[in-house]
């Protein structure tokens, strides 16, 4: 990763490549076993929230468009364990995952999936639109590629108000083809704003590989046009993730410059709820290969290769994990509606 | 007669212009490979293959110039936004290129090209997947605005907008998608800007569009059992209106209530408000009454959302305020 | 009282407030060194430095998105669009993340930010850079839209604006900008949702905003020569309207002329009518009339142009229909 | 001037560079002496008509914006004579140079910007909508940005109906920082379309010089982040324009692919006629420095040099264009004014 005067160039030209050089296991000893397992933990939890929620959407608990984040984990996990307390996150839809990385809690989240007033957005934003101003969550937003000026501009206010706070923006691999990532990253170089985008480029934009759409092949590279530093990570490895985006949040704090990360990753499910795992755009075989690089599985492997991890601490970990998230969906059930009067409420401020 | 879905109806309308006119094309985001998101283009690269069947980036902005700009060149471009919520992004495109190009070029450039996707509200999609704009694109001088409520129209007025010279935005509704009807077999269309009256009656003209039709049509149902004999209105075109339908109907029933899924400020029913008191003032028995969206940001809550559009209980009250009944 | 030009006042307005509250920024093209393209912001980069007076790139939907981002943040930003033809461009931002951001958010997130510039025609700016586009801004509930038509008002409620912790779309007038009035000295405001009349009178009333104020006065000049006396009403904000004056108004005077610069196909006086008709039914001695710019792109020819946009003698006219006196 | 696989790069970082391994003399030997003279008689043309249209609107009979050519002469004239009759040109607001290189009658055009029912647009475009479907002048835009997509579709055009038309299109430096740029290359790379985009860098937008809106040196290279085959070129010499644009013409035509050309050149006058031309942004001396590099005195002392033009020549054509330029006045002013039916016509096709 470099930045500078001409075009910058990544340090791996393919993003494939950026880990290679030590295995995640090696990596993880560097690290306390407190955070690796912290780390597995909130993984595991959105593994298994998002395959309760897909459950309670075919109920019809949840509506609307739901966007699922199986498979790509290791992306929010290793990006956002990166962050201080204060620091802004952004999201696209797709945006449970990063929600309970950032420490929401799986009750409140599960309550605004299924529309109830205690969700974090009182059950009036719904799956694409979680919002916890106290966790520094700020949405949630659904139209591509509209959250990234955003993202500019908290990073800008920090900047103004002179606070160390960093801001993180998620958005996937299409929405590097439309005019406001243009304009937002052109405005993050020029004014030197501290923000990480991170692009997950999980191949796809719906039905559409990313080939298809973007003349370019390593989308990070786009930070070139405008002087940005930008890298690629392994975005199925969370150590290299959080290793390549440590580094973008120190120069965002220290430089106040920004970074445009691509974090190679895939999707297991379909782009929504709506829409089928596989069978237009991608193969069942295709899928299946991919899900044998499954994030978690190799974090785990790693783990009980460097002994911070046995089967039955896993084994343990997922069953009170599965728990958390049964109690999820307790609180979401037994949460009220929100009243007539909600439909009203929250248009203007006084 | 056949009977077919309204996307089904959709999907002929294309096929058949295709085939008829070399130069018609669509684009759009998954038009191709995935059959489009609503599956409205299915097949449509298979027979016409991927010269005329375009994925395109997610880039409304872009796409929708590049169609304005073939449209220029003498191509018939079918631009498919995946909803109209993005055609937001495209709106600059759509007005000032496309809407102007004819009248400041002095009339060099005509841009013959259909701008088509659902709007309006589906099922809890929340504040930024849900909202109707037809007002905004009815404002507009150079533009045609469509919005059709059954199959039959769906077929009829897309193949009408395709061959018309004008950039024609076609608004179609998502809820709709899966409603099956009657549509004429073999070659048909139904002309821009002419209303249909969908249900004859005395006591008050109900003026409806797009998936309201359908409320209105329910309602009137409703309100035959407590005596009031209904007369209802689809315009179909909303730009330009068919005045005439609307003003003669109120002419006769002296009552008329307005139905629409849109924000209640400057929505298209104002506009009808507006011609029908001037134009049938001494007519009018009674306000003129209005159902409208919700004044809000389209709220997720399955409860909440179903209070933020009118419903056939809200157009039925609204029936008997217009007739004094209440 | 003193004497100050419409975009002095405002000059004023923004130099008050960023001296009253650190948190208010300013942002937009040529704002800074360059003193705004109308001047609007003259002195302010020389007076608050750079990192509160900047300079964006050509880029309306990323600097806006900024600013509203920024909001989210806590700051307060006045985003200037150099004229509101291009607000087009950013108004994703505006209706998608700046007007639904508090209720998607579930009331966590208010947007306290002022988007504002020159709107509607000037002199033979042609298609692309002369329309007045608030019918759009007002369709969209979560945002305010405020036309000041003087120097004082110009002032109080940029001020009242800027103090807002909603969206707020201002709409000035660049034909405006040079208009000079008296503006009270030192501290003061103008409400936001309140509306003024200009001219009282109990024959008609004249309902109009920005620059046509000022057009309806002339006619109401004219009108007096004849005998009729027009009330005339600007009502300053047309979102949250202040409908109680206009109807009020009506109910005394019975008959209504509105009068605005953008086109007449659901503008912002269509929904006035619809108010007026609706709440004043048993009042009105006649249908209400709109005198609106022309339904077609706006023309380069001088006088194309003048045709093409409502002027006193319009207004006279139609005030005699109004009134049955042609 | 290179593409391929990665970032493409220019021949020259710096566009000032690109033509200076030859003089001008030297390359215009190279050349017939009758295009030499065309091109000079073009630009003279130019040069003559904005000085009246600015006498004009001074006097009121041109009104609106009219943003005036002189000094970017080489870069519409160099660029323009490589075009074939059936090709297609976009323009922003800054049009009339590009209109009378492409062979617009001087009169119709001076007709437009008084108003008049002759003008090429009945006189209800005006000065920054000029068009001519015959001369496949396709406007004239003033949405800044906006014209990229446009022209990207009468590229596409050709391609579909398989004609060998290109599409040459015009902007200034400002625009690289606007969504729809982004998004036209990137459609124009992923689609392969025979499209030419030239940048007109004349150092500012309105009063901001271009380094303080756009996060990189070479506007050019932003080509990169499409793959997207990019060059400098020098907008003072038309003949080094010619040649970069000739070059991409050749590729649109033959291989269907765009390019990105920036010209580097200098506006004399201010951003409009309603614009100071110095004072808030530039010294008076530095519109001056740049004066001496005048594209029309360089390529006259250049024809001079190898003996094409004598002084007597350049003073005769140049009395011959001054007549033109008067006659194009008086056929302005004896044309009348559109009817008041033009008002609504035009607004829809029947
Ligand atoms: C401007 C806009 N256009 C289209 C859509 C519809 N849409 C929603 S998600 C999506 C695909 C986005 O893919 P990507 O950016 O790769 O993110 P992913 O879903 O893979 O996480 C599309 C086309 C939208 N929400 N916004
Ligand atoms: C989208 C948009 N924003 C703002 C403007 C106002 N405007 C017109 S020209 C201009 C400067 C453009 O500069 P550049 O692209 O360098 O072209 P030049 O005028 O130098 O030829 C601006 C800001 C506009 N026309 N369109
Ligand atoms: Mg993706
Ligand atoms: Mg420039």
């Amino acid at each position: 990763m470099s930045s500078g005067r001409g075009v910058a160039h990544a340090t791996g030209g393919n993003v494939a490549e950026i880990t290679a050089s030590s295995t995640l296991a090696e990596r993880a000893r560097r690290l306390s076993p407190t955070l690796l397992k912290d780390l597995l933990e909130k993984m595991l939890l959105i593994r298994r929230f998002e395959e309760k929620a897909a459950e309670l959407y075919a109920l019809g608990k949840i509506g609307g468009f739901c966007h699922l984040y199986i498979g790509q984990e290791a992306v929010g996990v290793g990006a956002i364990s990166t962050l201080g307390p204060d620091d802004y996150i952004f999201c696209s839809y797709r945006d449970h995952g990063q929600a309970l990385a950032r420490g929401l809690d799986p009750g409140v989240l599960m309550a605004e999936l299924c529309g109830k007033v205690t969700g974090c957005s009182k059950g009036k934003g719904g799956s694409m639109h979680l919002f916890d101003k106290r966790l520094g969550f700020y949405g949630g937003h659904a139209i591509v590629g509209a959250h990234l000026p955003l993202a500019a501009g908290t990073a800008f206010a920090a900047r103004y108000l002179k606070e160390p706070r960093v801001t993180l923006c998620f958005f996937g691999d299409a929405a590097v083809n439309i005019g406001s990532f243009h304009e937002s990253l052109n405005l993050a170089q020029l004014w030197k704003l501290p923000v990480v985008f991170i692009c997950e480029n999980n191949e796809f934009g719906m039905g559409t590989p990313i080939e298809k759409t973007a003349a370019i092949q390593n989308l990070h590279e786009r930070g070139g046009a405008y002087n940005m530093a930008h890298a690629g990570a392994d975005g199925m490895d969370v150590l290299a993730v959080r290793e390549v985006v440590a580094e973008a949040i120190e120069r965002a704090r220290k430089d106040s410059l920004p970074t445009l990360i691509e974090a190679q990753t895939y999707r297991y499910m379909g782009h929504s709820m709506s829409d089928p795992t596989h069978g237009i755009y991608r193969t069942k075989a295709e899928l299946e290969e991919h899900r044998k690089k499954d994030p978690i599985k190799r974090f785990i492997s790693a783990l009980e290769t460097i002994g911070v991890a046995t089967q039955e601490y896993v084994e343990e970990t997922d069953n009170r994990i599965r728990e958390i998230v049964e109690q999820a969906v307790v609180f979401a059930d037994q949460s009220p509606e929100p009243g007539r009067d909600a439909l009203s409420a929250d248009v203007y401020l006084p | 007669m056949s009977i077919l879905q309204y996307r089904e109806a959709l999907n002929q309308a294309m096929r058949e212009e295709m085939l008829r006119d070399d130069r018609v094309f669509l684009l759009g985001e998954e038009v191709g490979a995935y059959n489009g998101a609503y599956k409205v283009s299915r097949g449509l690269l298979n027979e016409f293959g991927p010269e005329r069947v375009l994925d395109t980036p997610i880039a409304e902005l872009g796409f929708t110039g590049l169609a304005v700009g073939a449209a220029m060149a003498g191509l018939r471009p079918i631009v498919e936004v995946m909803t109209f919520n993005f055609s937001i992004l495209a709106v600059d495109q759509v007005v000032n290129s496309a809407a102007k190009m004819l009248y400041m070029s002095g009339g060099q450039f005509g841009i013959p090209m259909v701008f088509r996707g659902p709007g309006g509200s589906a099922h809890q999609l929340a504040a930024q997947h849900s909202q109707a704009l037809e007002a905004w694109y009815c404002h507009v001088p150079g533009l045609k605005v469509v919005m059709p409520s059954t199959p039959a129209d769906a077929k009829g007025l897309l193949k009408s907008a395709i061959r018309d010279d004008n950039p024609v935005v076609f608004i179609e509704s998502e809820v709709l998608y899966g409603l099956k009807g009657e549509v004429p077999e073999g070659e048909y269309t139904v002309p821009i800007g002419v209303a249909e009256i969908k249900r004859p009656g005395n006591d008050v003209t109900i003026i409806a569009h797009s998936k309201m039709v359908h409320v209105a049509m329910e309602a009137a149902k409703d309100l035959e059992a407590e005596g009031l004999d209904a007369e209802v209105i689809d315009p179909r075109t909303l730009r330009p209106l068919d005045a005439e339908t609307l003003v003669n109907s109120v002419k006769k029933t002296n009552r008329a209530v307005i139905v629409e899924e849109g924000w209640p400020f400057c929505g298209v029913g104002a506009q009808m408000v507006d011609i029908i008191q001037e134009q049938a003032f001494d007519y009018l028995d009674a306000p003129i009454l209005r159902v409208t969206g919700t004044d809000v940001p389209t709220p997720y809550n399955k409860s909440l959302e179903h209070l933020a559009f009118p419903d056939k209980q809200r157009v039925v009250e609204a029936v008997r305020r217009a007739t004094y009944r209440n």
